[in-house]
């Protein structure tokens, strides 16, 4: 099969070259004739629209497809946001519990703006560094605080999570 | 010591120099003075302007300092330039800077950015029409595709020869697309059609611009596997993006990567202008044929826009086919400045990306295209 | 025109696809999938698996668009794979990201990285008697010793026809350590053995880091010269983050010279598995060879660390044998997984490190050891 | 002497290859054997462990060496850090003559921010220059004052350094 | 199984080494060190010392180790410090770096960067009395421009059998300017000119310093053909910074750009000192004269600057001329410090920089003149 | 004329070789004399002078005629200056007009933080998104306040410009 191909396109090519050949020379509708312009440039932009038309209908359909998807996933996170709305209002329990400091809130600051620097799951040896180096005040216990508060949670891979939601009800 | 100092003297450019190469330093330094004070596609102006000026300096042959001759440091940076290779970098870079939300919001208006692709093609014909060879002619035509890379790239694999005037050509009219697109811009639409707001477009999943780098390249190349390099590059570099696992890749790719491959890019397509091969006829038709080129397509988008209102309940301001031309982002935001001109509370940047980033991908097709049909 | 059209449709993918394309090109989404979804090392899966899209869509020789065809941009990019420049620029980047600290602090875990080696030797034994020759056994042990680079580098050397199949198993493999690891540490540790706890490692002095890289570097390759390439750049790397004053020339080697290698690197060889030459029973024995080699790598570790128990007076806990195999950092992290399973207050991570970062300086040696003993 | 190695390489090569060039149609023990899989691999494991066993020995002897090397510095250092103390002790007396408001100490803050991104030794006008573009409020006066409370000093190389500890100290 | 490993034995380091190799690992050491300990040149000495190690470890010939085996890794990355590609990278990043103001603000002071090449041709006149070729005696000569990436390239482009010593020699010297000059400064200058303070420098507006490093290249290459690669990179760069509006590019180009030049730069010149073919009495010579050079091109920057005063209403800090040898900012800071001895409250630093960059742009032109006129 | 050259050229290399042939064996003056080495030494610094020199003495004059290139701007930049004063001006009262709450203080010096990091033109959803992935609270009200306050102002071209003198003058 590609065998084929070759040889049709070594013909094509070919019978092209003959026409080129003499297209140095030759000028205005006669040279686009001579190069088999008027052919290309049909087969080119009709090539560049299917290709951009087929496009955007997949893309049309795909939206619709994703959608169906997601539906069933929709429906499942609709028990589960209640689910985690009921978890979320027990973690803001426990967080009332905790009243921060002036100086607290602000510590929390700083640790929310070294862990925008670290990837999603950090580790927390790598975070208590950056607490050293930057000159955070008492970084063991106010990591403790994190830790207690579950503004710093465990994602159960030996790393650890940022919850943003957490830290911002924290210090407001 | 006389005859050295005078020996050193017919070395020197002041010796050496030609009136070609004092008009293209001249026009070096246009271009850098264009790119900043008129802040005119800087990225590339300067860096193109100051290359002129590096490849203009008088030389004398065979010490191994010019752009042409085999292991000068400039012959080997331009090697990127002439085996396609920058161009692909580039794209990788512009895929991992690119949003495709408007795009897939309203998948539709991709047809704009086909349309103005005709602009290449009747360049071509022009091309042909002017004398020039079917292989000069399409990498000719390519300039209305207004994408730099992506006309040097069909330029190094069709014609080499002639990648300087085309690449400068290419990326002057992209600098320039502030100056020629207003005028037809205005000429082509009514003011009442100027003055359609577009709809809002929809929100975008993460999921849908994960998808579709994937199915973009796939179903682009399974069309037309000539398109590969260019897209497959796009397409990777906008999944690394959009992936967001993988971050750090994408912003090596938007920031060192692509920064390193423009600069070396610029400096070398500059410097392959020495001005007695640069100065010639074939130039100056290039340099006509590219304005031409440039104002065709923006018309054709234009006009397809119009047509596609024809058919369209909610209606188009067919302002924005004009930036179907590519030319990222400058066009769109002449779409928008034109809009705004007519009503300072339209605000049509944001539609006009869908129809301009349609524009790369329709371009690197069309050059794909023209590459398997024209090869030896 | 017809006959245009024809010919044209005969270039494209529509005309040319094979099954095996359509297979691979299934297997690069899954492998997208894979790291974007479940977040598997998603800096090497993704670019990887996007290779494969690219290596698969159905082309046409004679363009230059193939990774085979000399000329193709993609072959250029992959030159650093074939003639194995990207590890060594890798490894400069592991280099000066890998902290040795608590190898220094514990230097007898270093052990636990040399007998997860012992998977290598095995899988070559085991790929000879699967009928391989012994340059491509070696090339095929190489994949137990879970580093991707490393096996990519030995691969390049000397067996350059297996490069896409031995790094798609390594690179596989690597991404399912969490998947492939846990049961084996299961099934060959009791749960009081999961229960030790481990020292605090002491202090390490800053010199004492400073002096690491060198030492290593002179040590190991005065024994393995052929250990050069790879250690020289990973030492290097190491000196360079453990120096303080070359802080910048560390940070690129870790930011955009590390990402640009990696992005090539990963792209390329995805793009080597083209269908045709990547489906083959040859791939299928590599497959089960490299899950094989990655098992064997971990039980070695594990039980090298129990036998270690019998004549050490502060046991350790056998698990952070397994993280001996390397594939830095995830198989440290599966130990810590599986061990805080049984008690949560255990923080077995940092104990992991050691062995896991051992393990890459002993893969070298090994690659070093098997290339020098197999090259013609 | 590399010549002779070189003949006996080329002589195990050629061994070698004699052997190997029956492996590709021979499988199991025989074609191990063929190609001296046996030997090889007990070659290569007894290397990399002959190699991780004298680095973890070297490294273990390292750290003993490094802390009789150290030792010294240390009894020195101990002289030292009192002379020092007693230093610090008079520039925390110093400070102390300074008494910072709210926002001197914020400006200090902000400075101290600017002097983590810059080399250890860096120059001043490169300092103010940061001072000005990141706008800081009154940069002159402010450094002026980071002089005198010495966190900025002469690094008597014409370049200067951040006292970390010095401005911790003033900003508490 | 005896045999195999005798084999190996044969192929270690313990078995192939040779004194040669032991003293240059010593070297490496001593240069890491001073990298390290003493803060000399660290980005330079480093990679240098290190690569001084990798290229010493006794290695056996014929597997593709060693940097002038063909196909080694190694070799690869040494193929931009033998056709002079790094350099002129390196050298775009220092322009991106370089803040040519204090030069413009008082122009007569480049004179000092020129006056101090005459240590160039003195010492080139050296080593041809010592018996080196021409084209070796110019490569040995720019050692006292004090300018590595211009050493190297000069050396690569006239005699690249001496790059070893004589980059190891540049940088060496470059490293100990804190060591070599202040002794010579006290020499020739008194007390009571070391005390004279500089004249404000007026303020340079933005244009000046956007035109400077065109019209700087222009002229200077119209001269000076030949200093076209490392001068049109450095007024390259220094256009990228000064233009603002390509501000991302001179990021890139001051940061990744030069620091993965450097760092490549760095290891393989050292790896290129193969204790073999670097303990030569050539190598002896070299150190001695590069010395020497170091120390003329020092003296006369001071001695002009002190006949400059002859003519001066405003007389200038003959200190400053020291400067003139480049070596930037070290012997600017070297000035500086010794200006700082005797009058704590007079700051030198910003008035040696003028010197210092022209120090650059003469030792340039140096080489040009001397790469054009010893060519074969 | 360049043939001419080229064959000067060879010439003269020719000649040169011719001395060099035997440089390796000859040392001292003799070596020197045989190289060339003087006429070199003094045609080398000549041109390494005659470069510089002239570099000066453009630079010197281009500063002149930059200045009176840029003289007449300075008269109509006088006028300009004014009239931007008085704009000024009334921009000082319109912002005047709006009193900002301290955590609005607050949440400007945040933007304006964030504005540092983008280009000198950005566009608003740009911001917008910066702004709501730094957590900073209400970002759409924030930015109608921006606007209002002309700290954000459109360069006309649909991007956007931070106003640093506005900003600063807000949350003093
Ligand atoms: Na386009
Ligand atoms: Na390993
Ligand atoms: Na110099």
């Amino acid at each position: 099969m590609p065998k084929r191909l070759l040889q049709k396109t070594m013909k094509a090519r070919v019978f092209c070259n003959n026409f080129k050949s003499g297209g140095g020379h030759l000028y205005g509708l006669e040279s686009i004739n001579a190069s088999n312009g008027w052919a290309i440039s049909i087969v080119g932009i009709s090539i560049v629209f299917s290709g951009l038309v087929s496009l955007s209908l997949v893309i049309s359909q795909l939206y619709k497809v994703l959608a169906l998807y997601e539906d069933p996933s929709k429906i499942t996170a609709f028990f589960k946001s209640k689910k985690s709305k009921k978890v979320d209002e027990k973690e803001g329990e426990k967080i009332i519990t905790i009243v921060l400091t002036r100086s607290q809130k602000e510590t929390v600051k700083q640790f929310a703006l070294l862990a925008r620097t670290l990837d999603d799951h950090f580790s927390l040896p790598r975070l208590l560094h950056l607490a050293q180096i930057s000159g955070i005040k008492d970084p063991y216990p106010s990591l403790n605080i994190l830790l207690k508060m579950r503004i710093v949670e465990s994602d159960e891979n030996g790393f650890f999570m940022w919850k943003n939601e957490v830290s911002d009800r924290a210090v407001r | 010591m006389d005859a050295l100092f005078l020996d050193f003297y017919h070395n020197t450019g002041f010796y050496l120099w030609d009136y070609r190469y004092i008009i293209m330093i001249i026009v070096g330094m246009v271009f850098i003075y264009l790119g900043i004070a008129k802040d005119y596609e800087p990225l590339l102006l300067v860096p193109i302007g100051f290359g002129m000026l590096i490849g203009n300096i008088p030389i004398f042959k065979g010490l191994g300092l010019g752009i042409y001759e085999n292991n000068s440091v400039l012959h080997y940076l331009y090697f990127g330039v002439t085996q396609g290779i920058y161009p692909p970098l580039i794209f990788l870079g512009i895929g991992a800077m690119t949003d495709f939300s408007t795009l897939l919001a309203r998948p539709v208006l991709m047809l704009l950015g086909a349309a103005a692709q005709m602009g290449v093609f009747l360049t071509f014909l022009g091309a042909l029409a002017l004398g020039f060879e079917g292989n000069e002619a399409a990498a000719i035509g390519i300039i209305g595709g207004a994408d730099g890379p992506t006309a040097i790239f069909l330029t190094a694999k069709l014609a080499p020869h002639l990648i300087g005037p085309i690449a400068v050509a290419a990326y002057s009219y992209m600098a320039l697309v502030p100056v020629i697109q207003p005028p037809i811009m205005k000429l082509l639409t009514t003011r009442k059609e100027r003055l359609i707001r577009m709809e809002e477009p929809r929100d975008v999943t993460k999921r849908e611009k994960i998808i579709f780098p994937i199915v973009a390249f796939v179903l682009c190349c399974f069309l037309a596997p000539a398109a590969l390099p260019l897209l497959g590059m796009l397409c990777f570099g906008n999944l690394l993006k959009e992936a967001v696992v993988t971050e750090r890749l994408a912003v090596t790719a938007r920031t060192s990567l692509i920064d390193i491959a423009t600069i070396l890019l610029g400096v070398t397509v500059g410097a392959s202008t020495q001005g007695d091969v640069f100065l010639t006829t074939a130039s100056v038709k290039i340099f006509v044929l590219g304005a031409l080129s440039f104002g065709v397509a923006t018309a054709c988008g234009l006009l397809f826009a119009k047509i596609m209102n024809l058919f369209l309940k909610t209606k188009i301001n067919p302002l924005i086919g004009a930036a179907g031309v590519s030319a990222v982002p400058d066009s769109a935001r002449v779409v928008h400045m034109v809009g705004q001109r007519e009503d300072p509370t339209n605000f049509l940047l944001m539609h006009a990306m869908a129809p301009n980033v349609s524009g790369v991908i329709g371009s690197a097709i069309a050059a794909g295209v023209l590459w398997s049909l024209m090869a030896h």
